[in-house]
C-alpha cells in the first residue's frame, strides 16, 4: 500500500437477491487525485461507489481509509469520516432554497439553536468565490436548471468540507460549457488536496480530466491504470473486452419507399420544439443527446402520455389523432418506457397478467375476459420472447432485470403495434439479454414494425441504429446516417455543434 | 453578491410568499365586508371574542402544518384535544387552591404521548400516516368516550379565569403570540424545522444528509401531539367542562386552516404565517354568520367548500 | 433474510383469506358462548340483514381502496340520503320512484365530484372525501332544518325488515348476495376489474399501458356514492325515520371490514370476497359488544386497534403518502 | 335562503301592520305605546321594546325543534305587540365551545334577554356570568345552568323534573303488572344525567317491588334503530319471558314495538313519551293488546323561560327555580291527544296550531 493511498478496498463483493453486483472488487485511491471509475451500464460503477458512500454496505470484504478498517452503515456515517458523494438521484429538497438545501442539518446556530442566517450568507459567499460559482442562494431549488441544481449539490458537498468527493455521472446531463464549468471546480477541488472519485461514459472527458482510471466489467475488476498510459482503443477494449459488432445483429433491408413512420413540427410544451422525422421500412431509429434534452418527452408526446403536444403524426402515410395514451395505442404505438419498474410492470402481478395489460380488449367474449385466451397468449409471448421465468403466474418481481425488461416488451407486442418507442430499453440488464433484445428488434423491423430507441448508451446506438436523430435544446441538431456515426459526431450534435 | 443574483433573490422570496399574500388581501375584504354587513363586527369585545374562538384552532393548526411540512397527514388531532380534554377535567380538583397543576402536566404528558403513539406506528411499523391516525383516532375518541359518556364535570375556577384572560392579565392574547413565535422559530429558523422540511420534500436527500427520517417524524408527532393538548387545555378553560366529541369538528378544521393558510399537502412547503391568517378566516366566517344571524348550518357547506377550493387553487397554482 | 422469509409466509397466509375465515369461526363460536340463541335461524338472518347495510356501503369502499383511494364520505352520503328519503318519502309508497331516482342522482352527483376533485384538481382522496363529507353534513343539516323529519314507505320497510326469504331472511339480504356475486365477477372476470387492480398497483404502469384512468376513478367513486346512497335508502326502510346521525359509523365501519378483508390499504390487492367476510366479522362483534352492554366507545376503541393490527399482519404496506 | 325571504316578508308585512294598528290607536311611537298585556294578559310589560334572544344547543331532535318553534312563534307575537323589537336564535350543534362563542355574540349584539338550554350546565356558567355583569336578564330552561355550590345563580330557570318521568313509568308498569313479572329496560345513553335522574326516578319505586325482575337492560341512546336493535337482541336472549318493557325514550319503545312485531311475540306493555308517531304507535297496536303511559315535558317551556326572563327586565322578582308540570298521555285521554293527520314528529303538548305544526314539519 503506498503512503498517499487514502481509500483501500478489498474484494469487495456485493450482490442484489440474486444478481451479482460486484465480484472481489480490489480499488483503492490516493490524496489529491482524480480518479474515474469506468464500465459499461451494469458494470457495477455506482454500486462500488454508493459501497464508499455508506448508502450500500459490501456483503463481503474490507473498506481501509488512511489504514484502518471502516464499515459505514449510512451515507451519514460516511460523511462524518470525510466522504461525501453527489448521486445520480437528486438529493435536494425541492421546495426550499438553495441556502437551506446546501446548509441542511448543519446550519451554523446561535445560543438560542435558531440557525444564524447571516453566518450561513457569509459561509456560503465565501464558499462560491472560493470556487467560482455563481447561484442565488434565495433560489427555490425546483426553479434551478439541471446544471444549477447540480451546482448546488457540489455546494453541499463542499460545505461539509469532505476529503474525498464521489461524483456519480455528473457530466450526462449537462451541455459543453457546463462541463467545462465542472471541470474547472474539479480541479479546485484537486487542488485544495481532495480526491474526486467520478463516472463517466465519456472518453474525451476521461483524458482531459482523470489521473488514473479503474475499469469494471460484468461486476468484476478489470484494472487500474494511469490515464497517461492509456489510448481510446485501450480503454475500449478494456471497458467491452470484445468487438462491439458482436452483439449487435446485422442491419436489415430498409426500404425508404415506404415509410412506416413519422412525426412532422411535433412540439411537447418547451421541452420538444419542431421536431420533424420518419422512420423507413426495415429501420431502427435512434435519437440520442444529453439528458434532459427532449428525448423523453419527445417519446412520450408521441404516445400521448404528455398534454401539451403540437404537430402531426403519420403511421403508415395516415395522421393519427392521439390526445390520450388510450387513442395512440389504438393506433398502433406503444412504448417500453424509461423505467420499468415505475412505469412499465405491475410488480406484484403476475407475468401473464402483466403481459395481458396492455390489451385486455383484445381477448374478450362479450363482457368477461377469456382467460383460455389470455393463458396462450402469455404462453406465446414467453416463448416467442424467451422470458425465462418458472411459469407465467410468477409474479413478475421476482424475474431478472432482462426478463422483466421482456415482459415488458410482450406487453406492448400484445397491441400488436406499428411502430414501438423504446426509451433506454437496455439499462441496468446484462450483456445476454441485451444481444437478445436487439435481435428481437431486428426481427420486429423486418417484420414492418417502426422502431425509434432513445439511449444515453451511445455505443447502443451506434451498434443498433440505422440512423441517429440528435437533440439539443429540444430542437434537431443533428440527423446523421450509419456511417456518419461516431462517439465523436453525436457529441458535437448533442452539445449543439452539429 | 451581484445586482442580477439579488434581484433573483427578491423575485424568488415574493413568489414564495405570494398565496400567504393573497390569503391576508381575503382577509381583509373578509373583515371590510364584514365590518359593513355588521358594525359590532369592529367592535373590541367581538375582535376579543374573534381571538378567543381562534386560537384553539390556531394552535392545533399549527401542529396539522409541521405534521403535513413532513408531507404526512395527521388525522387524530381532534380526538387528541377531546381525550386531553376529558383526561384534564378528570384529574381537576376545583376545590384546591393548585387543584389544576397535575391535571395540567397529566394532560399535557397525555396529549404528547398520543402524538407518540402515531409517531411510533408510523416509524417503526412503517405503516402510512392517514390509515395511522384515522384508526388511532378511533382509539383516542373511544378511550375519551369511554372515560367520559356524556359531558360534565367542572375546572377550576381561578385557573379557567387566569386563562381565559378574566383575571386582569391578557393571557390568550400572550399565549398567542408565544405560539405564534415559538412555532414561527422552530419551523422557518431552526434546525428541526429544515429537517421536517427535508423529510417531507426528498427523504432519500434528508437519508444522505444525515437526518434520521424515524426520529425527525417521532418528535414532530410528540410535538403535534404537546399543541393538540395545549389547545385543548385552553379550550377546556374556555368551555369549563369534559367534553369527548368536543375536538371532532378540528380535525377538518385544522386541515382547512392549514391548507387555506399556504401549507401543501405534498410536504416541505408553509409556515405559521399563513396559518395564524387561516384561522382567522375560519373563525370569521363562523363570527359572521352569527352576527348576521344566518343558521350555522352553513357553516360545515362552507367549510367544507373553502377547503376544497383552498386545495384547488393551490393545486393550478402549482401546475 | 429470515426475516423476508417469514414476512412471505404471513403474507402467503392472509393472501388466501384462511386468517380471516379463522377469525370468523372463532368469532361464531364465542358469539354462540356469550349469546344463547345466537345461531338460531332467525338470528342469523337478523346478522345477515345488518350485516348487509355494511356490506352494500362497502362495495364501494371496496372499489375506492383497490384503485389506491378511499372514500370517507360515504358516512354523510348515508345520512343525507337517510334524511331525504325519509322527507321524501313521507310513509306513502307512491313516492318511492321519485325518490329512488333523487337518491341515485345525489350518489352520482357526489361521487362525480369527488373523482372530479381527486383526478382533475389532483387532490388527495382522504382530504378531498373528507372535504366532500363536511360540505354533505352541512346540505344535510340545511335540507332537514337540523331535524330530520319523515318516514320510510311500507313496501321499503316491508323489503329491508320483513324476514319472507326462505322463512329467515329479508330481500335485502337477497340483494346483497346479488350484487355481491356481480361485483365479485366483474372485479375478477372482466376488463374493468383487471384496470382497477392495475391503477391501484402502479398508476403509472396503468396509464403507460394505455387504461383510461380518470375513466375508471370516476366509475369507482360515482360506484361508491351509489352504493353509500342504497344503503341510506335501506337504512331509512330499517329504521323507519331519519336522524341526523344515521350514517355516522358507515365510512369507518366499511374502511375496517374492507382491511380486515384482506384488501391492501394501499389499493391494488384484495378483492370484494375478503370484505364480505370483513363485514360479517365486524357485524358480529357488534353485536358481541352490544349485548354485552359495551358503549360505543368500546366499539371506537376496537375497530382502530382491529386497523392497526391488521394493515400490520396483512402487509408491511410500504408508506405512503395521499 | 328562501326561507330569509320570506321572513324578510314577514316582517315587512309585520311592522306595516304594526304600524297601521298603532296608527288606529294611538298613532303613538314605539316608545310611549304604554303597557301592553302579553303572555295571554298574564302580566304587562311597560319597558323595552326588548330584544331577546335564545341559546339552544341542538336542534337535532324534533322536540328540539318544536321548542325552538314555539320560541320564534311567541316572538313574532311579542314583536306585532312592540315589545319585542329582535330576536336572536342561536344554535351551536351540540358544541359546547360554540354555544360560549353563541353567548358571546349574543352579548356583543346587546341583547336584553337569553332564553338558554345549555349543552352542558356548567360549561356555561362563566359566559353566563359574563352577560349578567352586561345587565342581560338569563333564564335557563330544560338543560339547566348548573353552578358549583348548586344554587340557581342566573336570574331564574324553568323545567321538569326527570325524575318524575321515571316515577311515572315505574308505577304505571308496576301496576299493569300487578307487582310481578319480567321486565327488559330500555336505557337512555350512557352516564347521561337526563337519563341517570330519570332511571333513578324509576329505581326509587322498583325498589318497593321485589316481584318485578329486570331480565336485562341495554342502551339505545333514545335512538329509534339503536333501540330496535337493542330490543332484537333481548328479545333474543329471554324471547317470550318478557312481561314488560321499561323504556325511557318514545323512539326506543317505537323500535321496541317494532321488533316485537317483526318476532311474532305478544305485545306487552312498554313505557313511552308523548309524541305523535308514538302514539300512533299505541294506536295501531292497541288491539295487539299494547298499552303504555307517555308523559312528557312541554315544548313550550323555551316561552316559559322567557316569560319568566320579561317579568325580571320589568323589575319583577323571579328568581330561583321554577317547576314547570309533566303533562302525560293515558289510556284515557290519549285518543283527545293522538293526531292521525299530522306528522309522527309532533309533540302533543304544545302552544302551536296545528297548522303550524303541519308546515313545521312538512319540508
Amino acid at each position: 500500500m503506498n503512503a498517499d493511498t487514502i481509500l483501500d478496498m478489498q474484494k469487495i463483493s456485493k450482490h442484489f437477491g440474486g444478481v451479482i453486483a460486484l465480484h472481489e472488487v480490489d480499488f483503492s485511491c490516493r490524496v489529491n487525485e482524480i480518479h474515474c471509475i469506468a464500465g459499461e451500464n451494469g458494470a457495477g460503477k455506482s454500486t462500488l461507489l454508493k459501497i464508499i458512500s455508506g448508502l450500500l454496505s459490501a456483503d463481503h470484504g474490507q473498506m481501509f481509509l488512511h489504514g484502518k478498517e471502516v464499515q459505514f452503515k449510512s451515507p451519514h456515517e460516511a460523511q462524518k469520516h470525510g466522504i461525501a458523494m453527489v448521486y445520480q438521484e437528486l438529493t435536494l429538497i425541492p421546495e426550499l432554497t438553495v441556502e437551506e438545501n446546501i446548509f441542511l442539518n448543519i446550519e451554523p446556530k446561535n445560543r438560542f439553536s435558531i440557525i444564524d442566517r447571516k453566518k450561513v450568507s457569509a459561509q456560503l459567499a465565501h464558499l462560491m468565490q472560493e470556487y467560482d460559482i455563481e447561484l442565488a442562494p434565495k433560489a427555490v431549488v425546483k426553479t434551478l436548471s439541471i446544471a444549477q441544481q447540480q451546482m448546488t449539490e457540489i455546494l453541499k458537498i463542499l460545505v461539509r468540507n469532505p476529503n474525498i468527493i464521489i461524483l456519480d455521472e455528473p457530466t450526462s446531463a449537462l451541455a459543453q460549457g457546463e462541463v467545462e464549468k465542472l471541470f474547472h471546480i474539479m480541479r479546485t477541488m484537486k487542488e485544495r488536496g481532495k480526491t474526486l472519485l467520478f463516472i463517466s461514459h465519456r472518453l474525451d472527458e476521461i483524458f482531459s480530466i482523470t489521473d488514473r482510471v479503474t475499469v469494471l466489467k460484468d461486476s468484476r475488476l478489470v484494472g487500474t491504470y494511469e490515464t497517461k498510459d492509456l489510448d481510446h482503443g485501450k480503454l475500449i477494449r478494456a471497458m467491452v473486452g470484445r468487438s462491439l459488432t458482436s452483439i449487435f445483429p446485422k442491419p436489415n433491408e430498409i426500404d425508404i419507399e415506404r415509410t412506416v413512420f413519422a412525426v412532422e413540427s411535433f412540439s411537447v410544451g418547451n421541452k420538444v420544439k419542431d421536431v420533424s422525422f420518419s422512420v423507413y421500412h426495415g429501420e431502427v431509429v435512434g435519437i440520442a443527446g444529453l439528458q434532459g434534452h427532449g428525448q423523453t418527452e419527445l417519446l412520450n408526446g408521441i404516445a400521448a402520455l404528455m398534454s401539451h403536444t403540437v404537430g402531426k403524426i403519420f403511421i403508415n402515410g395516415e395522421q393519427v389523432v392521439a390526445n390520450t395514451p388510450w387513442d395512440a395505442i389504438r393506433a398502433g404505438i406503444a412504448l417500453v418506457p424509461v423505467d420499468r419498474k415505475t412505469e412499465g410492470l405491475l410488480l406484484e402481478l403476475s407475468v401473464k397478467d402483466n403481459l395481458a395489460l396492455a390489451s385486455l380488449d383484445k381477448r374478450k367474449n362479450s363482457l368477461f375476459l377469456d382467460r383460455k385466451a389470455e393463458r396462450s397468449f402469455a404462453k406465446e409471448m414467453v416463448g416467442r420472447l424467451s422470458i425465462k421465468c418458472a411459469g407465467e403466474q410468477v409474479a413478475v418481481k421476482n424475474l431478472s432485470g432482462g426478463n422483466q425488461q421482456k415482459v415488458v416488451l410482450g406487453k406492448e407486442l400484445g397491441i400488436e403495434p406499428k411502430v414501438l418507442l423504446f426509451n433506454e430499453p437496455t439499462r441496468g440488464i446484462d450483456i445476454e439479454a441485451k444481444s437478445e433484445f436487439y435481435a428481437i428488434m431486428r426481427k420486429l423491423t423486418s417484420e414492418g414494425v417502426g422502431i425509434i430507441v432513445v439511449s444515453s448508451d451511445l455505443m447502443e446506438v451506434i451498434g443498433i441504429c440505422d440512423r441517429v436523430i440528435v437533440l439539443y435544446e429540444g430542437k434537431v441538431s443533428g440527423i446523421l446516417a450509419k456511417e456518419e456515426m461516431s462517439e465523436e459526431s453525436i457529441m458535437r450534435c448533442a452539445v449543439g455543434l452539429g | 453578491m451581484n445586482q442580477r443574483i439579488k434581484r433573483v433573490n427578491i423575485q424568488q422570496m415574493m413568489q414564495r410568499n405570494t398565496h400567504v399574500m393573497y390569503m391576508y388581501l381575503f382577509l381583509l375584504v373578509m373583515v371590510i365586508v364584514s365590518g359593513v354587513l355588521d358594525p359590532d363586527f369592529l367592535s373590541v369585545r367581538n375582535i376579543n371574542n374573534l381571538i378567543l374562538s381562534s386560537l384553539p384552532i390556531f394552535i392545533v393548526s399549527c401542529a396539522q402544518m409541521i405534521i403535513l411540512l413532513m408531507g404526512d397527514i395527521d388525522l387524530s388531532l381532534g380526538s387528541i384535544i377531546g381525550l386531553v380534554n376529558v383526561v384534564f377535567v378528570m384529574l381537576m380538583r376545583p376545590d384546591q387552591p393548585f387543584g389544576y397543576v397535575t391535571a395540567l402536566l397529566v394532560a399535557l404528558a397525555v396529549g404528547t404521548l398520543c402524538g407518540f403513539v402515531n409517531g411510533f406506528l408510523i416509524t417503526k411499523l412503517r405503516l402510512p400516516s392517514v390509515i395511522v391516525t384515522i384508526a388511532t383516532s378511533n382509539v383516542f375518541g373511544g378511550l375519551a368516550l369511554f372515560a367520559c359518556p356524556v359531558p360534565g364535570g367542572k375546572v377550576h375556577n381561578l385557573f379557567s379565569r387566569f386563562v381565559m384572560g378574566r383575571q386582569g392579565f391578557p393571557f390568550p392574547i400572550v399565549l398567542m403570540v408565544i405560539t405564534l413565535v415559538t412555532i414561527y422559530l422552530l419551523t422557518s429558523r431552526s434546525t428541526f424545522g429544515m429537517k421536517v422540511r427535508a423529510v417531507g420534500g426528498n427523504q432519500f436527500a434528508a437519508y444522505t444528509t444525515g437526518i434520521s427520517i424515524a426520529r425527525i417524524k417521532l418528535t414532530a408527532y410528540c410535538l403535534a401531539g404537546f399543541l393538540a393538548s395545549l389547545s385543548a387545555i385552553f379550550l377546556t378553560s374556555q368551555m369549563r367542562c369534559s367534553d369527548a366529541t368536543v375536538g371532532n369538528s378540528f380535525t377538518v378544521n385544522s386541515l382547512t386552516v392549514a391548507v387555506v393558510g399556504g401549507t401543501a399537502l405534498s410536504g416541505s412547503v408553509g409556515g405559521v404565517s399563513g396559518v395564524i391568517g387561516g384561522s382567522f378566516i375560519i373563525m370569521i366566517i363562523n363570527n359572521i354568520l352569527n352576527l348576521i344571524n344566518v343558521s350555522s348550518f352553513y357553516q360545515y357547506v362552507i367549510q367544507g367548500l373553502v377547503l376544497i377550493f383552498a386545495l384547488a387553487i393551490s393545486s393550478k397554482r402549482k401546475k | 433474510m429470515e426475516l423476508k422469509h417469514r414476512n412471505m409466509l404471513v403474507q402467503k397466509i392472509s393472501g388466501s383469506n384462511y386468517l380471516v375465515g379463522i377469525v370468523l369461526l372463532l368469532m361464531l363460536v364465542g358469539a354462540q358462548i356469550i349469546i344463547p340463541g345466537f345461531l338460531g335461524i332467525r338470528n342469523v338472518g337478523n346478522i345477515l340483514k345488518v350485516a348487509s347495510f355494511i356490506g352494500i356501503a362497502a362495495i364501494g369502499q371496496t372499489l375506492a381502496i383497490l384503485i389506491g383511494g378511499i372514500d370517507m364520505s360515504i358516512s354523510n352520503v348515508i345520512t343525507l340520503v337517510n334524511i331525504v328519503t325519509a322527507q321524501m318519502m313521507v310513509g306513502d309508497n307512491a313516492n318511492i320512484p321519485l325518490t329512488m331516482i333523487v337518491i341515485l342522482c345525489i350518489g352520482v352527483v357526489v361521487g362525480c365530484i369527488n373523482a372530479f376533485g381527486i383526478t382533475y384538481f389532483k387532490i388527495p382522496p382522504i382530504v378531498m372525501t373528507i372535504g366532500m363529507g363536511t360540505v354533505l353534513q352541512g346540505i344535510a343539516l340545511l335540507y332537514s332544518k337540523g331535524a330530520p323529519k319523515g318516514n320510510a314507505a311500507p313496501l321499503l320497510r316491508h323489503l329491508v325488515n320483513e324476514p319472507k326469504v326462505f322463512g329467515f331472511t329479508t330481500w335485502v339480504v337477497v340483494f346483497w348476495v346479488v350484487l355481491a356475486a356481480l361485483v365479485i365477477v366483474v372485479l375478477r372476470m372482466t376488463a374493468f376489474g383487471r384496470r382497477v387492480f392495475a391503477i391501484g398497483n402502479n398508476r403509472t404502469t396503468a396509464r403507460f399501458s394505455g387504461i383510461r384512468i380518470n375513466q375508471i376513478i370516476f366509475t369507482c367513486y360515482i360506484l361508491s356514492g351509489v352504493f353509500a346512497a342504497i344503503t341510506g335508502v335501506i337504512l331509512t326502510g330499517y329504521t323507519g325515520t331519519a336522524s341526523a346521525e344515521a350514517g355516522a359509523q358507515y365510512s369507518m365501519n366499511s374502511i375496517v371490514a374492507v382491511v380486515v378483508g384482506g384488501t391492501a390499504i394501499t389499493g391494488g390487492r384484495g378483492g370484494y370476497g375478503g370484505t364480505i367476510l370483513g363485514v360479517i366479522i365486524l357485524t358480529i362483534l357488534n353485536n358481541i359488544l352490544t349485548v354485552m352492554n359495551i358503549p360505543i366507545s368500546g366499539v371506537m376503541i376496537a375497530q382502530g386497534l382491529i386497523i392497526i393490527v391488521m394493515v400490520y399482519v396483512y402487509g408491511k404496506e410500504k408508506a405512503k403518502t395521499w | 335562503m328562501n326561507k330569509k325571504l320570506l321572513m324578510v316578508m314577514v316582517l315587512l308585512f309585520a311592522s306595516v301592520a304594526l304600524v297601521s294598528a298603532a296608527g288606529q290607536k294611538d298613532a303613538g311611537s314605539v316608545s310611549d305605546r304604554g303597557t301592553v298585556e302579553v303572555f295571554g294578559g298574564e302580566f304587562s310589560v311597560s319597558g323595552g321594546p326588548y330584544t331577546v334572544a335564545l341559546s339552544n344547543y341542538s336542534v337535532g331532535n324534533s322536540w328540539r325543534m318544536q321548542m325552538v318553534a314555539e320560541f320564534e312563534n311567541a316572538c313574532e307575537e311579542l314583536k306585532a305587540l312592540g315589545v319585542v323589537d329582535k330576536y336572536y336564535v342561536t344554535n351551536s350543534n351540540g358544541d359546547i365551545a360554540k354555544q360560549i362563542s353563541d353567548v358571546r355574540d349574543l352579548i356583543t349584539k346587546g341583547v336584553d334577554i337569553i332564553a338558554i338550554t345549555c349543552a352542558s350546565g356548567s360549561a356555561l356558567t362563566d359566559v353566563v356570568d359574563q352577560a349578567m355583569e352586561e345587565g342581560i336578564k338569563v333564564v335557563s330552561f330544560d338543560n339547566y345552568l348548573v353552578y358549583d355550590d348548586g344554587q340557581v345563580h342566573e336570574t331564574a330557570r324553568t323545567g321538569v323534573k326527570q325524575e318524575e318521568f321515571g316515577r311515572i313509568w315505574a308505577e304505571w308498569l308496576v301496576e299493569q303488572l300487578n307487582g310481578k313479572g319480567d321486565i327488559i329496560l330500555l336505557q337512555g345513553m350512557v352516564g347521561a344525567s337526563g337519563g341517570l335522574q330519570r332511571w333513578a326516578g324509576a329505581e326509587e319505586v322498583f325498589k318497593n317491588y321485589p316481584g318485578i325482575k329486570i331480565l336485562g337492560e341495554g342502551y339505545g341512546d333514545w335512538d329509534y334503530a339503536k333501540g330496535k336493535i337493542i330490543a332484537e337482541q333481548l328479545i333474543a336472549a329471554h324471547g317470550s319471558n318478557i312481561d314488560g318493557v321499561w323504556s325511557q325514550g318514545g323512539a326506543m319503545t317505537q323500535g321496541a314495538i317494532e321488533a316485537f312485531n317483526e318476532r311474532g311475540l305478544k305485545m306487552v306493555p312498554m313505557t313511552g313519551e308523548a309524541n305523535n308517531g308514538m302514539l300512533k304507535a299505541w294506536v295501531a297496536n292497541r288491539d295487539k293488546g299494547f298499552t303504555s303511559v307517555a308523559p312528557d315535558s312541554p315544548s313550550y317551556v323555551s316561552v316559559e323561560a322567557l316569560k319568566l326572563g320579561m317579568k325580571a327586565a320589568e323589575g319583577m322578582d323571579v328568581a330561583g327555580y321554577h317547576a314547570f308540570p309533566l303533562q302525560v298521555v293515558t289510556e284515557e285521554n290519549l285518543d283527545q291527544y293522538v293526531k292521525p293527520n299530522l306528522p309522527d314528529s309532533f309533540w302533543v303538548f304544545t302552544n302551536l296550531t296545528d297548522d303550524q305544526v303541519a308546515e313545521l314539519f312538512s319540508r
